[in-house]
């Protein structure tokens, strides 16, 4: 299962279609579910803002999910959300089941890896002094809206 | 020496908000490469030049090596830095 | 949250007991759920036993929640179930929450690994060819049933 | 000589099927430590004698280290190899 959403992410699902897959073979189940942090590099955060190429970051993550069966001998799936997130929201979920759990473990984070540089999702920060394009080269604020208090 | 060939590009980010959606980018051949499409972007839209080399680009939704031929007819992206979880 | 249950384990109340006590400066949560194979060493497992010394699982899980604590300076939360469980079911969640993924599976992996080697839990598989105690040094099957079929 | 002193041993999985949920261990001494509660429980409980080469000891719901002091008071368990998760 690979899916990218606008609304809240289905965490459930996402872990249920990859137990389903390995059924009783299943041993370990690994799960990253990443969320939006409060503050980054000293800036205090209001919310993120999602985007993505979406055709291609279904794709990508496809291809990622079918190098994990390719490496590691297992299902994994993954979910990712788009728009705008308040802190503390769930951005991504990957999971991955496995007979044994340090093939889950190295498989999950290997493939969250692959998801923040790999596939064509963009976030805009929006903090109290300004917003920007995380990963953007020239990371100058966008915009400085006037502190009103 | 006959028309000018039109790759339209699909823009995202940062690219996006500087250039809009997509981009028509003008070339004498009916084929290129990456490096050349970059080149002519950077001079027709000088407004994109400096992420330049920081973007890849993606056809038909996967990423193209150097050499690989991209043709007007594809689904042409710049994928500037990603910042995806 | 550290606790040991005899029913359905409560999955989702560890993993909102991490979120919880990092709050908005959480960036990732990992979490491992360890379900009961279906085979073992090449035995067809009907289900396993779990029991314990349960006072001092419970205080050896929370001592490895402190380490944890400790080492990175995230929350830990883990709970294990006991009594006859089937293939497929859930026998232990540990979940951590971090700002950053890297210390959330790093922190993950390692309270797993603590508590198979030092909480006071025992399982027993039941195969179809007999049953044992896993881990025993001796490992004779303690019983070996007449096949009827 | 006095009375010997008796230790109450809390037992678990393979030790528990051969020898009950707890034993009394006699020992001539009010303190001992874990090798000489071990080597006690194999001459006075020879079924379980081939565990406790693998047996750990636990006192007050805590490993105990080789020199640690034991007594009849304290909450004593054996911990045969383990095997949560």
């Amino acid at each position: 299962m690979i899916q990218i959403v606008e609304t809240e992410l289905p965490i459930e699902a996402v872990t249920q279609s990859v137990m389903q897959e390995l059924g009783g073979a299943m041993g370990g189940l690994a799960t990253f579910v990443g969320t939006v942090r409060n503050h980054a590099q000293g800036h205090q955060i209001q919310h993120l803002e999602y985007s993505a190429y979406k055709p291609m970051a279904e794709a990508e993550m496809q291809r990622i999910a079918e190098e994990v069966r390719e490496r590691w001998g297992v299902p994994c799936a993954m979910a990712h959300r788009l728009g705008l997130l308040q802190v503390g929201q769930a951005s991504i979920v990957v999971a991955v089941a496995s007979p044994h759990r340090k093939e889950a473990f190295a498989a999950c984070s290997w493939a969250v890896d692959e998801v923040k540089s790999r596939v064509p999702i963009w976030k805009k920060e929006v903090a109290t002094d300004g917003s920007w394009w995380v990963e953007d080269p020239l990371k100058n604020p966008l915009t400085t809206p006037k502190a009103d208090s | 020496m006959g028309n000018p060939h039109i790759y339209t590009v699909l823009l995202f980010a940062m690219l996006r908000e500087k250039a809009g959606t997509s981009i028509n980018i003008e070339l004498p051949s009916d084929e290129t490469t990456a490096p050349d499409l970059l080149a002519a972007c950077a001079a027709q839209y000088p407004q994109l030049a400096v992420w330049l080399p920081h973007t890849k680009i993606a056809v038909n939704c996967a990423y193209v090596t150097l050499e690989q031929p991209i043709r007007p007819a594809d689904e042409i992206a710049f994928i500037p830095p990603v910042a995806g979880g």
